[in-house]
This record gives structure tokens, C-alpha cells and sequence, in this order.
């Protein structure tokens, strides 16, 4: 049997299965589960030869066929000898049962998928405009009415923390700094300020995970070189940073 | 003021709201007339424009009027530069979306059960699109997230309720499906009630394994 | 195609060009007719509006042919404008005015790669409600376009300088990083034998932080 598949055509392997079954013309209820097997396993291992990515989950579906298939095949009176040592009703249960489940469910959501993609088609035909701009008949409207620089900041918040769980499809390109580059930064603008709060450290530009962490890094670098000290005048505070030898001299003088 | 100035006013406005639209409740405050009355010239105007043969119409999504061409125009719109370009939505996205509208609320566990495959980056791209939203937590361990659908999702379908999705039971018949199922595991011999197999069933199971 | 139906095409183009407009050009290259029917069907059009009452009419500037309110309908669109809800922004535009405002300059690219969306509408639009403007070109290729807030995104908010925004440190949960960092380690050289040392030091930190 020719299996002219890719797997990217396939949104999982639930997917992949079903198509398998109705291209066998067998009924969804009575899957020959020796033959869809040999099927998905071959379809898995082309695209293995072809050297694309199988993603875990064809992988996981790929083995619990398996599982069902070498069970199916299994003589009844081992299956009695296991009821007796004692896994009697998991035994019982007819894996294909689960499977018929799984894949009822999966397709009835893809029907309704199908139902939103002909909504989406025949919205798509209609077109509309961007609304007026109203502002010459307005003086002065204030267009973030409502809104304070707290909601702004807190969007900055969500968006970062959803970015952050997924990856970005490409990387943006952004400038890294080493930590020892930081750390003469900061010596730097030590020299030139004597104090720095570790709050203003970066700047409202730099809100990027790398150069926060950077900063951190080299903050420890210095602290455990006793270049800096740092410290807190109180509960909740700022985080003063202050290069070592200020640090002995104010000592000295409040002594 | 007669009818025809209210819907010459009523067609200005929602001129004006382009993409945005406007609700009864917005032209009703605008005109300074009931709602109920914006209602019916609406109606009224939405038959006429279509024995006059307009090229836009009314339409009414998410509980909001707007002015939109018509479907049949889309081969000449399609054609034109300025036309926002509409990037459709990807299978999984599809997908996804038919779990959350027919389940909601429904976690990210519960989808991704029923589609067999990862979906934190389908939801997550569809909640950016301002198509689904988190509308709670679920009760029990780690409280997880429950997802539901937006306004924007009716509007990009062009619904006006979610009502109107057809209903789920109306694509499958599920008390078929059940009796299909029962008689199918009995002839597969594999009935659940009888605990003892009888060589017979045993010898189709066998036939069916080596097809 | 009738002439009814030409002109009902032509209303549809005109109006989802939006405030573009089109030229006679443009219109007669997507009907496929010729630049003179299209002047005389317009012609006619905008006298069979008039004469219909239609809330809208076709207005031609600098050679460019567009859809307009009506001069007596200023009041109500003032109204309009002043309607509360018209000055709300979406979350989409709150997002993206969030992240122009904390990276400035920056290009339309990177917003998008934040928010995992397309922008270019969301971009367009702040730009409409002069919150956000062009301040120049990347380096690189295509030069993209650099993006920054205006003296009004300033004055809406109260704001002096763009620096008075709630510091953007503060949003990191050293937490929640732990693992990144344990890979930044590796990445940015620190010295792994030292790894002990520093991170304990690094815990009676990030106490601190916390605190």
C-alpha cells in the first residue's frame, strides 16, 4: 500500500489515524489495528528517513498501538493467567475501546472546525473600512481616556510573561553584552556617580531578559570580587550599590 | 425629524464607526431616539437597501451593526490594493477554536487531550488575537486556566451569538453512535459484560487482528 | 454587468478603500471598464443620491474619488467622537502602545515578534490617534521603520519624561528565571567553578530583591 503522506499534513496523531482509517475504508468501530498500525508506523518511519522532525506525540500514539496490537495478539488463556495474578479488570477492558473514544471525540471537533472554516470563508468575502477619523470633529480627545501609565505597565507585564512560555518562531537579534562587559559598565558609572540605585541600573530601554540577568551576574561578579557592596537602608527599599572603597571611607567617617 | 432623515443620520454614523460599528444603544444616545425605534428603522433600511440594489449592507455581529460590502463583490474587492488582505486561520487554530467555542470554559489540559497534541502555542496565539480569553480557573489541582471565546471571535465569523454555531448534536447523532458502538464491540467479541470468551469469539478476533 | 451593477461594484470599492479613496484609474482597472463609463456612472451616482437621501455621498479630491458624511450631519458625528466609548483602546493597541513605549525605537518586526501577532493594523492605528509616530529607520536590511511615542502619548498620560514610566525592572520575577539563568551561566562564561560560591551569594541576594 502506498503511503503518499507527509507527515506536517497531519495536526497530531489522532489526526494522521483517522485519515489512515478512512483511507482503509474500514469502519471507525472495527479498526484492524494489526494493519493501521503497520500503516502509521511506516508513515513515522519515512518521515524518519526523510529526516524530519516526528514530534513526541506521533511518537507516544505510534507506541500505544503497539501496546494495543501485540495485546490483541496475545492468546486469551495468557490473558486469564494475568486476571489470576491479579490485574484482572484492566485486562478486561478492550484497549481499541479507549482509541474509538479518543478518535470520536477528535473528529467531531474537527467537523466543527469545519463549520467555523466556512463562517471564516464567508465572513471573509465581506469587506469593510477603517472607521473615520473623528478628530476634526473633536477638540481634544483623549484617546487613552481612562487609562493611567499603571495599565500600560501592567500590558508590558503580560505580554513578557506570554512570551516567555513560548518561543519566538524567529529570534530577534539583540545585542549581548558579557558579564565582564557589564561589570566595567558598572564599574564605570560607579566611578563617575559613586552610588547607583540597582533599580535604575537599566534603563526604561533595556526591558530584555538577558541584560537583566547580565546586570545581575555581574552585580554578584563584583560583590564577590569586594569591588561592591550593596545594601538596603530599609524593608522593601531601594538596593543601593556602591563601590567597595566608598563603601570604607563613609565607614571611617560615620566611626 | 421624518424616518428617511433618522436612517440618512442612521447610515452616516455607521459610516463614520467603519469597522468598529456601533451599538443600538450608541446611535440610539447619538440620534438622542429609543432604541427599539433604531431597531426597526435598521430592519426597515436593511431590506431597502437590498431592493435598491446597494452596493454595501448592513450587518449586524456581536451585538453590533456595521457597514460591510457584499459577498459577492469579493472578486473585484480582492483586487483592490487598499482591501485589508484577511490571513486565515491555520487548521490547529480552526481546531482549537471549535474545542473552546462548543466547551467552554475548557483548560489547555482538556484540548489538548482531545486533539492529542501540545496547544499552549495555539491558544496563546489565539488569545493575541483577541479570538479566546481566560475566563477563570478551574476548580481542583494547580487551579488551572478556563478558556471561553471573545466578542472578536463573533465578529470574526461574522456571528451575532455564539448561539448561532450550529449545535454540536445537530452534526452528530450521538444515541447512533452509541448503539454503533455497542454492536460493533459484540461482534468484535469483545463484550464487556461476559467475562468468559468462548473459542469462537476468540477465532474472529483472531481473523480481524491478521487483516 | 448592467449599469445598476456597475455602480453597485463601484459603491463597494469606494467604500472599502476607506478614506484613500480611488482614482478613476483604479476603479476602472478593477471593474475592467473604461476610465470614461466610470466618470459617467459616478456622475450619475452622486445626483441618485442626492435625490435618494442617502446618508453618505462621493466627493472628489486632487483627482481621487471618495466616500464622505454629509455636511449637515457634523453634530451628530461630533457627538459620536465625544461618545465615551469611541476613546477606548483595544488590548491589542494597549499591548502594542506598552511595548512602543518601553522599547522605543523600535521596529513594527520586533512588536510583532512579542506579541507572537501580526501588528501592522494595531500600529496603524495608534498612529491614527497620535499616540505613536515614525522617529527614523533601523539599520539593516529594508531599513525598517522605527516606532516611538509622541508629546501627546506624553501629555495624555501625565508624563514629563518618558522615563517616569513605572520602572520596567521591577517586572522580572527572579524566580521564575532560576533555569534561564542556570543557562546563561553556561552562555555567558561565567566561571563554573566558582558557580558554588556565587550562588550562594546569589540566594542572600535575591532575598533582598524579594523582600
Amino acid at each position: 500500500m502506498d503511503i503518499q503522506i507527509k507527515l506536517e499534513m497531519f495536526e497530531g496523531p489522532l489526526d494522521l489515524l483517522l485519515h489512515l482509517i478512512e483511507k482503509a475504508e474500514v469502519d471507525i468501530y472495527e479498526i484492524p489495528i494489526a494493519k493501521i498500525t503497520e500503516q502509521y508506523m511506516q508513515v513515522i518511519k519515512e518521515a524518519q528517513e526523510w529526516q524530519l522532525e516526528v514530534a513526541s506525540e506521533f511518537l507516544v500514539m505510534a507506541a500505544t498501538l503497539l501496546a494495543i496490537k501485540s495485546r490483541m495478539l496475545l492468546p486469551k488463556q495468557d490473558i486469564l493467567d494475568e486476571e489470576q495474578i491479579g490485574a484482572e479488570e484492566e485486562w478486561f477492558i478492550d484497549p481499541r475501546e479507549e482509541l474509538v473514544d479518543r478518535l470520536l471525540e477528535y473528529k467531531r471537533y474537527k467537523r466543527l472546525g469545519e463549520v467555523l472554516k466556512e463562517k471564516e470563508i464567508e465572513r471573509s468575502k465581506v469587506y469593510t473600512r477603517a472607521p473615520m477619523d473623528l478628530s476634526p470633529y473633536t477638540k481634544e480627545v483623549n484617546p487613552v481616556y481612562g487609562l493611567t501609565v499603571d495599565d500600560l505597565f501592567q500590558a508590558l507585564v503580560e505580554v513578557l510573561k506570554t512570551q516567555k512560555r513560548a518561543e519566538p518562531i524567529t529570534k530577534v537579534e539583540r545585542e549581548e553584552i558579557s558579564v565582564s562587559a557589564r561589570m566595567d559598565e558598572i564599574d564605570r558609572q560607579l566611578r563617575l556617580e559613586g552610588k547607583l540605585i540597582f533599580s535604575k541600573l537599566l534603563c526604561w530601554d533595556e526591558v530584555n531578559k538577558e541584560r537583566v540577568i547580565t546586570t545581575f551576574l555581574a552585580i554578584l561578579e563584583l560583590m564577590k570580587l569586594k569591588r561592591v557592596i550593596c545594601y538596603q537602608d530599609q524593608l522593601f527599599g531601594e538596593i543601593f550599590i556602591e563601590s567597595f572603597q566608598v563603601e570604607e571611607e563613609r565607614e571611617a567617617i560615620g566611626s | 425629524m421624518v424616518a428617511e432623515e433618522k436612517k440618512q443620520v442612521i447610515e452616516g454614523l455607521l459610516f463614520a464607526a467603519g469597522e468598529e460599528g456601533l451599538s443600538l444603544k450608541e446611535i440610539a444616545d447619538v440620534i438622542g431616539l429609543a432604541k427599539d425605534e433604531i431597531r426597526l428603522l435598521i430592519n426597515e433600511m436593511q431590506v431597502e437597501w437590498k431592493l435598491e440594489r446597494r452596493g454595501i449592507q448592513i450587518t449586524k455581529v456581536a451585538q453590533i451593526y456595521q457597514l460591510t460590502t457584499l459577498p459577492e463583490h469579493a472578486p473585484y474587492l480582492e483586487k483592490l490594493a487598499q482591501a485589508p488582505t484577511r490571513s486565515q486561520l491555520s487548521r490547529a487554530a480552526i481546531e482549537t477554536l471549535a474545542i473552546i467555542a462548543y466547551r467552554q470554559p475548557v483548560t489547555r489540559m482538556e484540548i489538548e487531550e482531545i486533539r492529542g497534541v501540545k496547544s499552549d502555542r495555539t491558544v496563546q496565539v489565539l488569545q493575541r488575537k483577541g479570538l479566546v480569553r481566560e475566563v477563570g480557573r478551574a476548580e481542583g489541582a494547580g487551579r488551572p486556566i478556563l478558556y471561553g471565546t471573545t466578542k472578536e471571535f463573533l465578529e470574526y465569523f461574522g456571528l451575532n451569538h455564539i448561539a448561532e454555531l450550529p449545535p454540536a448534536d445537530s452534526i452528530f447523532n450521538w444515541r447512533e453512535w452509541e448503539e454503533d458502538r455497542q454492536d460493533l464491540f459484540k461482534r468484535l467479541g469483545v463484550d464487556m459484560s461476559s467475562e468468559m470468551t468462548t473459542r469462537s469469539e476468540e477465532t474472529d478476533l483472531k481473523e480481524e487482528v491478521e487483516v
